[in-house]
């Protein structure tokens, strides 16, 4: 398992690889990822850019300890949180989970846990600038079930 | 983390001269102006009191939430000498 | 949104990168994939080798079929599946599916979907070979979702 | 894709000489030993018919699943000249 907190771009597919191959090959069956990317949309408005503030103690211990729940409530090897922070530019990658299991139904349940977890729980803060360069933070993150 | 400062007293046990560290994040650090400062721990008994003390006296908006030593915690969590306490809106990450 | 048939081994990430790049940057927000990787075992054998044979035109066909009801049923920008037939390794790939969206739920939603589709209706057939070199059809496919 | 020929009755209009392809996968393939067979189309009126004649009687197992060209379709579906027909087994890709 393994979080990472990064202040510059980050490829997703690099962490993945990277991290696959610490796993041994043949072992699972099956890798849920997801990738959050900045839009240079936001409720309508350009965002040309993004500024993610964190806290970055509380940060580490609370995807680390979402990731130990993970593991424990779900069927699965192994998950990585992936999270990036500072100034983001749209397109750039912001957060990267992934999980590993036997089979895809863990999967795809841990890997949904992860995000909706790291949205309600890890001390991250959003703040948007506009076209017109005025800021704004975000105020919320909408649940991500749609059920 | 906080300073700890042992001092021996006149009966010979050791105490301790402590401090809570209280932070602020986001809306909070910029409406407050405060990004850090430590509150005296004989003034505090609960979260409440911290923010209080450190905010000499501001009013704790609705939807605050609070964490206790990197810990998701309720405002009336009672807090102890050397606590690292932070106030932020509701997150916005991911 | 793509259909990839490989007859030889392939890399996800690489056909993630290829994909996304026709995409416009800043115009998504989420991205759901998964990967099904051939696993060196399964009910209790050791699985050497697996043969996968599949009905070209229909296999293609339904793929397509599939992520048109994707992106018809799901409030989403994109899908792609990517399928491996022919002689398989343990440890290399067998299924890619992504799909690109506003946000993360009909990402998470619609990859979901994908695969269970494409598990119940695409036209393959699995045949594996044991450290004994005996061979045994894979029967059946079993549900993905866990509710 | 079947072969279509093309003859002028005495009449003057053109009829066709048509086969419908069946095809076997996986077990079936193997167990029947056939991967494909043409089937006169004047001997069949549905999918039913067309195993019945590709297998020269053998029984349908349990569980075999029927397309017609390229569409899942159930055995009872009636098929006319060109249709390609395939049986197999539950899929088990991905």
């Amino acid at each position: 398992m393994s979080v990472h907190i990064f202040p510059d771009p980050f490829v997703p597919a690099d962490i993945l690889s990277a991290h696959e191959s610490s796993l041994t090959a043949g072992s699972f069956g099956a890798t849920a990822s997801f990738v959050g990317t900045m839009r240079d949309f936001n409720e309508g408005d350009d965002v040309t850019s993004m500024t993610l503030e964190h806290y970055p103690e509380m940060t580490a211990k609370q995807l680390q300890q979402i990731i130990e729940r993970s593991i424990q409530d779900f069927d699965i090897q192994d998950a990585l949180i992936a999270h990036r922070v500072g100034q983001i530019n749209p397109g750039e990658p912001i957060v990267l989970t992934a999980v590993w299991s036997a089979h895809r139904a863990a999967a795809f349940d841990a890997c949904r846990f992860l995000m909706e977890a790291l949205k309600s729980e890890a001390p991250f803060w959003k703040k948007e600038t506009l076209s017109d360069n005025s800021q704004r933070w975000v105020e919320k993150n909408t649940p991500g079930y749609s059920d | 983390m906080a300073v700890y400062s042992p001092l021996v007293t006149t009966k010979g046990t050791i105490s301790t001269l402590m401090t809570i560290k209280a932070k602020f994040f986001a809306t909070l650090r910029e409406s407050l102006n405060i990004e850090q400062v430590d509150v005296n721990s004989d003034e505090v008994a609960n979260v409440t009191d911290v923010w209080r003390v450190a905010t000499a006296g501001e009013p704790m908006p609705d939807h605050v939430l609070c964490s206790v030593n990197l810990e998701h915690m309720p405002a009336d969590t009672v807090v102890k000498d050397g606590d690292e306490i932070a106030f932020f809106p509701p997150v916005t990450g991911g």
